[in-house]
């Protein structure tokens, strides 16, 4: 069957029965396919735990405390404006024995110069990058710093062996499956099949000496996703101890079963990862209008969304859709002026004041100029929950006078409609937790709007003076949290008051654990650690890994 | 006269249909000599079929209301499947009406042979010889045992039949219009192999079913012709041809075409009328409505009694 | 009337048509009005495919058909195709597979009125209909309205001949049709024919058996092989068969005052002949019709 | 015979090609774009880059062709044995990505299939007119066939493996067993096949237990059956010549219902997690993967064309009428 | 599934024609009424639908809605428990039955119709049309039906049960048209074909008024297994996904009761009946349709 390619290292001393119980961690939620790509650079599509597990980054960000951990980077300084020195880390080598260096700091952005790679941008505004002297990296900026964004990469990006590295073709750095991963992580790649990947301690990780910091278990196996009814069973079963799904209903297993935790022990449970966006075509009538788009955030019932659908499982978001994370970002006043929340009242009013009647006593308004309104807002069929959460909210936005109706096309051809700004409402949620707001605002607010809006502003909102804002919000410093406070109020206050994207709830960063085997897992508690519990790609660097060091054997 | 190997009294066989009995043998006796062969003739639906198959094997709707069947002296348990299986093969056997069909088409014949042989307890390789000898007999080589019945004749299937059931040299063999489907030439070479079988002692008496009459009279010893359900008239086949006495016996010959004869020179006259229906007949002799000679009495069942030696007919008119 | 010329059939048969049949081969005959012939041969000497042929139901492979001089390969068309079979009809061997058995038999008729007499008024039509059953000796009441398992043998291919006298035909093809029948309903059917050629009718009388087809034919064409090795009068070919395979097809008629023995007897006393037509110039044993006398003539093929 | 398999061959090539046309066709009618799918997991959050990415990898996958080249292109390397390579996970050849999964997917559907196949048809020549069973077990062997794969899956799944404990109910083998050739490992493949393993099988089963029964009656009443039963043969010897000629109406059954087994075998792996190729299917529809859809649809057309050859030339082989026909012969 | 086995009849020529042909109205009658499998059959299949139709009518709202209590067990205002979104299963298996009926009835019909067509032209015609289109049922029939479904779904921007039994019945009918091919090939060839011939009809006609009354208990039957086929295909379409985008159908209840957790959440109210009532609808038909055969065969008869 399998290709039973034998195992090396560890496995062999546990008497050939497998991974012992109790030295694996079992985790799954994250990889949906065979793992077959262990290539860092491919931030989209390598196996779970290629970067956390096997290649690192320089920084990691913990968003709970908004600080950045010096990770294989051991300090890093602005020497000028336009200048910036990173240094590395003492005695961390690669997995094949080999030191690392600054030359290879220098070499992983380096190879950015490569269109495909997915930062490729950091040359925008880079001008050179060299290895001072063995443990220091100096990059040259021009003026246009964006260094927020560069901050970004600090931490999210991993750095890759020069010496493995060189030689290889651009095809084979940004589309090769790098096959014999060699990292300077805590695990090293163990074997892999159709439905997993096993990875097994690094026994000479450097942060062992360094940081006094070790990873609890020998292995870990990531299981492929493949249905919540499967995992559901697994997690029933006790054999996997950490799953990143979102599973409908886990909320009463957490509730009845003992062995079933999460983070929060009640609602909701889970740690906020991202904000569920209602986007509008503002391009289209009536949705172009801002008192329009108003009046409908105001009939939706997000609580309602909250406790049918996800059982309390999410949490309402803030009218501004800053996550908890940047909550200190808020700006309590813009938010108590211009802020809404679910009221029919008001969402009619506002309809009423804006000129949108119901001439025709259907119990649906019509335009000022009286022709009727028809909008459809379009979910991916099959995503469940938020096909749930469409039906609601069209039910809320007639009830406001506004004819919405949910429709549930294939997810590619929505796609295809929605970049194609062929839609009127949609909703979506393509930005996670980061360094910065700027990531959300940028999502927001990005000009010019083109034929194809593929990753960024689907709302197809334009905004010229909200642009210049979040630019110049991308240059800030990133440790200037008094400009960057100031910028993201002003951000806030364009948001509220033309609202070209109406946040509706965070969704959950996805985690429940069985702690039949493992325990001290992350959770709101105050002796317990409180890092991201998820083994979701691009979170290692969010602190996510650190997880693994906190963990303890159950039985001991 | 000759032992009596088959003796039939008074065979009533029912068909139960959702209106009721058919009846389709109704009161059927007569008795088969060592060494006879009888034909059995009649119009469609007359219970030539039904007689035949009464004898060996009954089919699930079939019912025996009455009457016995002898053979050589024992009784055979007609309506017992389960104790007629003894006999069947080793003292009745059957040519069945479509021969073309009754050999399974996925079995090579020899295996085919082999396996019924030795699921009746019989040593098959005592049997072979004369198999092959019988097949040679009949003009077919010992090669059609490996072959399967596609890939053979309706004449040649014909015969590997008749070999197949008359191999363990029954004492009754019952050959239900074996010779219909054929073409003239091959119903002659069968019908003269099955007397062959007799002369060579395989078989020790016969019963030819079919509603040819000048076929029947080229083969067979005596002839009974059978009118719904009934027995109509038996005789040697002579007397039955030449001298029948029974109106329907009559009538049926006078309507049968010889080469000779044309349309323009003698013209030929059918019988009118139809034969009754078996589901509820009517008392008496059932050829009664379409008899000319039909009188009173005729409403009295006639008996089917010994009109003259060896010649046994049912009518009122023909007595004394 | 109708004039067949050198008609020959070949099927393909085997899976996927491998390999090729010739069912007929290279058939001369003429049917003359109220003449009775009859296609006399073993079976599968291709008498069931000439009378097709002839009724249009398969195509000949090569050779013509001809029907009141016209080739009937040329009547292309849904409307020529009615018109002739508004001529010619053909009644079958079994008359219980020709009657859709889930409709009543008389539909047989409906179907007739259908494409041919659409403007007939109902009475008008019954009374036909009826006229054509007492043509053919059935009491009306008796038949209509009834299911084809609620008639007999006889009472069905009455009625399939007296569907074909509703057209107004001048040319039957009987393929077979009393063989399914008793002796005594037989002799019935059989003068029926004989009636109806006595008012003009041509008949194309398809039989394996000798005595029926001398009982009721003017001319009999023996067939083999899809080849005619006899054509003649029936009563010269009867009474004195030329080609040995006539003969011997005779020799097996079983007949009810002479037995086979005797049969054979007088094959044997007659010799069994050689092909008079060989002797009489024909290359031997491969020879088409020669003949023999007026209305007489002997094929053979037995080199071929 | 020779010219029988030719032309079956003929046939057969025919089939493929179309059935390949039409499976190349089709996903590219389908809305939405793989490449952006692929890249919209990634994080490059910028539209130029996004772009670049975007012209990257049309080029990779030659879908920067005109559709008729792509389609020749796919031809060719079809027949250089090259996939292409999918998009959902690069960069992984498709070729590679099934050879990985058609093997579960083998070691599911062949026992199944045939298991069920032989079980089912022996049940049914047992069950045939058989009152008693006829009434009992066979009303049991129509629910079965009408049973859903999925659902009779899931509770299998929960009623043996969750809250019974019996078996595992998810993957191919212990998430914590090492292969090897050992008997621990064999062990654990075993326990970790049998359940979706089981609920194909009594799918199947049901059916094929039904068809037989019914064929069986019917050759129960045949000319031959009846002839021997008249020379007296046991009822042991009559049922087994029905059986025989009944297996193979059956065997032309199984070529039929060979898609629909494969489809339920892919809802079963589906509901069990088996590594095979339903739920490669599935993931590739969602992310628009023609490649691996084009290939994993390959394989299954090329599976079920050679099983249906198979039981073509076997047909044959057991059955003399057809055998006799295709020599021309017969009578 | 039984289609093989139906085939097969077909392939044998006479019997299942036989069977059609000799039908006596009164004795099929006679024997439906005595039949149990029949009776149960149909029985169960005919008071499923009538769930379907009526059911819905005594139901105020659409079958979606948030009324109920979540998660609540069978009882009280809710006999089957409503969805963990409070939506009442058994509202939802109402809607769904017509659904499935729907499907079975679209998908079945298209498949019985194209098998019809197909193969009545293919043995009635013969000759190279029998060719071609032999080789079109061979192409369908082995392409893997669920597999270009799912691939064929996900083309359709939105889904609706019509479309999904438009595609399920085009799939799904090479058997059809191979065993009424066969049918057709044995029938064309008695007598009464050709009597038709001769009194001029054309062949359509023929096909469709002299061939098919005659098999018209067979095609019944072939309908009912298509039916059944239909609805478990749309079956497996719903639970992966690819079913309608909008209404409810037996497969979709399943599919969302497995993906809101419905098993490890203990609500089996929520996930047992639209799998019970796919496997009793297409069950009952199973058994409804062998009990046919035994009606309409009388060599099956039993006295
Ligand atoms: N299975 C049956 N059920 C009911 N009636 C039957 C059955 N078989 C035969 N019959 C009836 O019994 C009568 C005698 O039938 P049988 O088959 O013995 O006639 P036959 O003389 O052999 O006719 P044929 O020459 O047509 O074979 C007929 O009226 C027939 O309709
Ligand atoms: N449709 C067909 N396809 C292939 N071969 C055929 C077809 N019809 C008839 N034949 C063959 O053609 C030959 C002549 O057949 P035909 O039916 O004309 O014979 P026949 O003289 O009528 O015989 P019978 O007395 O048995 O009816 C036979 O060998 C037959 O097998
Ligand atoms: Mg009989
Ligand atoms: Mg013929």
């Amino acid at each position: 069957l399998a290709a039973a390619a034998g195992c090396t290292g560890g496995g062999d001393d546990s008497g050939g029965g497998g991974y012992p119980r109790e030295e694996t961690l079992y985790t799954t939620g994250t990889q949906w396919g065979p793992p077959v790509n262990w290539n860092p650079i491919m931030s989209g599509s390598y196996t779970t735990g290629v970067v956390g597990y096997i290649y690192e980054p320089l920084f990691l960000f913990d968003p709970q405390q908004q600080e950045y951990i010096p990770w294989l980077a051991e300090s890093q300084e602005w020497v000028g404006e336009t200048t910036y020195e990173v240094t590395v880390r003492q005695g961390v080598t690669w997995s094949d024995g080999e030191a690392l260096t600054a030359e290879d700091v220098a070499f992983t952005y380096e190879l950015a110069k490569f269109e495909t790679v997915p930062y490729h941008n950091v040359w925008d505004y880079l001008e050179s990058v060299e290895a001072v002297d063995e443990r220091t990296a100096r990059f040259e900026f021009t003026e246009d710093v964006r260094r927020q964004e560069f901050a970004y990469y600090t931490y999210s990006n991993p750095i890759v062996p020069e010496h493995l590295w060189a030689d290889r073709s651009e095809e084979e750095v940004s589309t090769g499956a790098n096959k014999d991963p060699v990292g300077t992580g805590p695990y090293l790649y163990e074997d892999h099949s159709e439905d997993r990947q096993i990875y097994a301690k690094n026994e000479d990780w450097w942060a062992i000496e360094a940081l006094d910091l070790q990873v609890a278990p020998d292995y870990v196996v990531d299981i492929v996703n493949s249905s919540n009814d499967v995992t559901n069973r697994l997690l029933d079963q006790g054999q996997v101890d950490i799953s990143n799904n979102f599973l409908p209903g886990v909320d009463q297993k957490i509730e009845n079963n003992p062995n079933i935790s999460s983070y929060y022990d009640e609602p909701p449970y889970m740690l906020s990862a991202n904000t569920a966006w209602l986007v509008p075509n503002t391009t289209r009538e009536p949705l172009d209008d801002p008192e329009f788009r108003k009046a409908l955030a105001a009939s939706v019932d997000v609580e309602k969304i909250i406790q049918g659908p996800y059982s309390n499982l999410v949490q309402a978001a803030d009218p501004t859709g800053l996550l908890p994370v940047w909550e200190d970002y808020i700006d309590s006043e813009v938010v108590d002026e211009h802020g809404f929340s679910h009221d029919p009242g008001r969402a009619e009013s506002l309809l009423a004041d804006a000129g949108y009647e119901d001439t025709d006593g259907d119990g649906l308004v019509e335009t000022p100029d009286g022709e009727p309104i028809e909008l459809t807002l379009e979910v991916p069929s099959g995503w469940t929950d938020w096909m749930e959460a469409a039906r609601i909210i069209a039910d809320g936005a007639k009830a406001a006078g506004i004819d919405v109706s949910a429709e549930f096309p294939d997810q590619a051809a929505l796609e295809d409609g929605r970049n194609a700004g062929e839609f009127d409402l949609v909703l979506n949620n393509e930005r996670q937790i980061s360094n910065t707001p700027w990531t959300y605002y940028d999502y927001m607010f990005q000009l010019p709007v083109q034929e194809q809006q593929t990753t960024v502003n689907f709302a197809r909102y334009e905004n010229e003076d909200a642009w210049e804002l979040t630019q110049e919000l991308a240059r800030t410093p990133v440790d200037d949290t008094q400009a960057m406070q100031e910028i993201i109020s002003r951000l806030q206050e364009i948001h509220l008051q033309e609202m070209p994207i109406i946040p509706l709830w965070y969704n959950g960063l996805w985690s429940q654990y069985s702690t039949q085997t493992w325990t001290n897992f992350p959770t709101s508690a105050e002796d317990t650690p409180n890092h991201l519990p998820t083994t979701w790609r691009n979170y290692a660097q969010l602190g996510s890994v650190l997880m693994l060091t906190e963990l303890e054997p159950a039985g001991g | 006269m000759r032992r009596v190997s088959l003796d039939v009294t008074d065979l009533a066989v029912y068909y139960r249909t959702l209106r009721g009995d058919v009846r389709a043998l109704d009161g059927v006796s007569f008795s088969l000599a060592d060494g006879e062969i009888m034909g059995l003739a009649g119009e469609s639906g007359s219970g030539k079929s039904t007689l035949a198959k009464s004898l060996i094997r009954m089919d699930g709707r079939m019912r025996r209301i009455r009457g016995r069947v002898e053979l050589d002296g024992t009784e055979l348990p007609v309506d017992d499947q389960r104790a007629m299986v003894p006999f069947r093969f080793h003292e009745v056997s059957l040519i069945p009406q479509y021969a073309m069909s009754a050999l399974n088409p996925t079995r090579r014949i020899g295996r085919m042979i082999r396996e019924l042989i030795r699921s009746r307890g019989i040593d098959y390789t005592a049997v072979h010889p004369e198999l092959l000898r019988r097949l040679e007999l009949v003009g077919l080589d010992a090669q059609v045992l490996d072959r399967f019945p596609i890939e053979l004749s309706g004449g040649m299937k014909q015969r590997v039949v008749m070999v197949l059931s008359t191999l363990l040299d029954p004492s009754l063999l019952i050959a239900d219009e074996v010779t219909s489907a054929l073409d003239v030439t091959t119903q002659r070479s069968v019908a003269e192999a099955l007397a062959g079988f007799r002369d060579r002692g395989f078989i020790t008496s016969m019963i030819f079913v079919t509603h040819d009459l000048a076929l029947v009279h080229q083969i067979a010893d005596t002839i009974m012709v059978m009118y719904a359900g009934r027995p109509a008239e038996k005789a040697s086949s002579r007397t039955v041809i030449e001298a029948p006495r029974h109106p329907y016996t009559r009538m049926l010959l006078s309507s049968l075409p010889e080469v000779g004869v044309t349309f323009s020179g003698k013209r030929l006259e059918g019988i009118p009328g139809q034969p009754p229906g078996l589901l509820d007949p009517p008392e008496g002799c059932r050829f009664r409505d379409r008899c000319p000679l039909a009188f009173a009495k005729c409403a009295e069942e006639p008996p089917f009694t010994e009109v003259a030696p060896g010649h046994w007919a049912a009518c009122w008119k023909v007595e004394g | 009337m109708l004039d067949l010329r050198q008609v020959s059939k070949t099927y393909r048969v085997g899976a996927f048509g491998g390999r090729r049949l010739h069912a007929v081969r290279g058939v001369d005959f003429s049917v003359r009005p109220g003449e009775v012939v009859s296609l006399i041969g073993e079976s599968g000497s291709g008498k069931s495919t000439i009378g097709k042929m002839v009724l249009r139901l398969i195509s000949a492979s090569s050779g013509t058909i001809a029907f009141e001089g016209a080739d009937i390969a040329g009547l292309r068309g849904h409307a020529r195709t009615k018109e002739y079979y508004s001529r010619v009809q053909g009644v079958f061997q079994d008359p219980f597979s020709c009657f859709n058995p889930i409709f009543p038999a008389d539909r047989v008729f409906e179907l007739v009125r259908a494409e041919y007499a659409g403007a007939v008024s109902q009475a008008h039509w019954r009374a036909r209909v009826e006229d054509a059953l007492t043509t053919v000796g059935l009491d009306p009441a008796q038949v209509l309205g009834k299911f084809p398992h609620q008639l007999s043998g006889g009472q069905l291919q009455r009625l399939l001949i007296a569907r074909a006298l509703l057209l107004d035909i001048r040319m039957l093809v009987a393929d077979e049709i009393i063989s399914m029948l008793d002796a005594s309903t037989r002799i019935d059917v059989l003068n029926l024919l004989g009636d109806l050629k006595a008012r003009g009718l041509g008949i194309l009388f398809i039989t394996h058996d000798l005595s029926l087809g001398n009982y009721i034919s003017d001319t009999a064409v023996i067939l083999r092989r899809g080849r005619v090795v006899e054509r003649g009068a029936t009563s010269a070919a009867f009474s004195a068969p030329a080609h040995p395979y006539t003969r011997r097809l005779l020799a097996s008629v079983p007949q009810l005052h002479t037995s086979w023995q005797q049969a054979d007897a007088r094959l044997a006393q007659e010799g069994e002949g050689e092909c008079p037509g060989c002797a009489a110039g024909g290359r031997p044993g491969e020879h088409g019709p020669v003949d023999l006398a007026d209305d007489h003539a002997v094929g053979c093929y037995t080199a071929a | 015979m020779r010219r029988y398999l030719a032309r079956k061959i003929l046939v057969y090539a025919l089939t493929f090609v179309a059935a390949v046309s039409i499976n190349w066709l089709i996903p590219r009618l389908m809305p939405g774009d793989p490449v952006r799918t692929m890249l919209s997991r990634g994080s490059a959050g910028d539209p130029e880059t996004m772009q670049a990415m975007r012209d990257y990898y049309e080029s990779v996958f030659g879908l920067d062709q005109p559709a008729w080249q792509q389609y020749i292109n796919f031809w060719t390397s079809l027949f250089q044995g090259d996939l292409g390579i999918s998009v959902w996970l690069f960069p992984q050849p498709v070729t590679g990505i099934l050879l990985d999964a058609v093997p579960y997917t083998l070691a599911l559907l062949l026992p199944a299939i045939l298991l069920s196949w032989i079980a089912g048809n022996r049940f049914g020549a047992f069950a045939a007119r058989s009152r008693w069973l006829d009434n009992t077990l066979l009303p049991l062997g129509y629910i079965l066939t009408a049973t859903p794969y999925m659902w009779l899956g899931i509770l299998l799944a929960w009623g043996l493996g969750v809250v019974a404990g019996w078996f595992p109910t998810a993957g191919a083998y212990g998430f914590s067993s090492i292969p090897g050739w050992n008997w621990t490992f064999a062990w654990d493949l075993v326990m970790h096949w049998f359940l979706p393993f089981a609920s194909l099988f009594l799918v199947a089963f049901g059916g094929w237990a039904i068809g037989m029964r019914n064929l069986i009656i019917y050759e129960l009443e045949a000319e031959y059956s009846n002839y021997l039963e008249a020379l007296g043969a046991p009822r042991k010897l009559v049922r087994r010549y029905a059986f025989r000629n009944a297996v193979l109406p059956q065997m032309t059954g199984l070529a039929v219902q060979l898609g629909t087994i494969v489809a339920g075998a892919l809802l079963t792996e589906i509901v069990f997690g088996y590594p095979g190729l339903g739920n490669l299917i599935l993931q590739a529809l969602n992310n628009r993967d023609f490649f691996l859809l084009q290939g994993a649809f390959l394989f299954i057309v090329v599976g079920v064309l050679i099983a249906n050859f198979v039981v073509d030339v076997v047909y044959v082989v057991i059955d003399p009428r057809t055998r006799t026909q295709m020599q021309g012969g017969g009578a | 599934m039984s289609d093989s086995a139906i085939e097969a009849k077909a392939a044998q020529a006479e019997t299942g024609v036989s069977g059609a042909g000799g039908v006596r109205w009164r004795d099929t009658a006679h024997f439906a009424v005595r039949n149990p499998k029949l009776l149960i059959g149909a029985g169960v299949v005919l008071a499923l639908l009538a769930t379907g139709l009526v059911g819905p009518l005594f139901i105020d709202n659409p079958p979606n809605a948030y009324v109920g209590p979540k998660s609540a067990p069978p009882g009280g205002g809710y006999p089957l428990g409503t969805t963990s979104f409070g939506q009442d299963v058994w509202a939802q298996f109402v809607f769904g039955l017509r659904a499935t009926f729907l499907v079975g009835l679209v998908g079945g019909g298209i498949a019985a119709a194209v098998g019809m067509v197909v193969g009545f032209t293919a043995g009635y015609r013969g000759g190279l049309v029998d060719e071609v289109l032999n080789m079109i049922t061979n192409i369908v029939l082995v392409l893997p039906a669920l597999v270009v479904l799912i691939i064929a779904a996900a083309y359709l921007e939105a889904r609706g049960i019509w479309l999904q039994g438009c595609f399920i019945g085009l799939t799904s009918w090479p058997w059809v048209a191979r065993a009424v091919r066969a049918q057709t090939l044995s029938l064309a060839t008695r007598d009464f074909v050709d009597l038709a011939r001769m009194s001029g009809r054309r062949a359509y006609k023929i096909v469709f008024r002299e061939i098919a009354p005659n098999m018209s208990s067979y095609l019944f039957m072939t309908f009912i297994l298509l039916f059944g086929g239909a609805i478990l295909i749309a079956a497996g379409l719903d639970f992966i996904g690819l079913g309608p985008t909008r209404g409810v159908s037996l497969g979709l209840m399943m599919h969302s009761a497995v993906s809101w957790s419905a098993l490890s959440g203990g609500m089996w109210w929520w996930f047992v009946p639209p799998g019970l009532g796919i496997t009793a609808i297409v069950g009952s038909l199973y058994i409804m349709n062998v009990g046919l055969d035994e009606v309409f065969n009388p060599r099956l008869r039993e006295l």
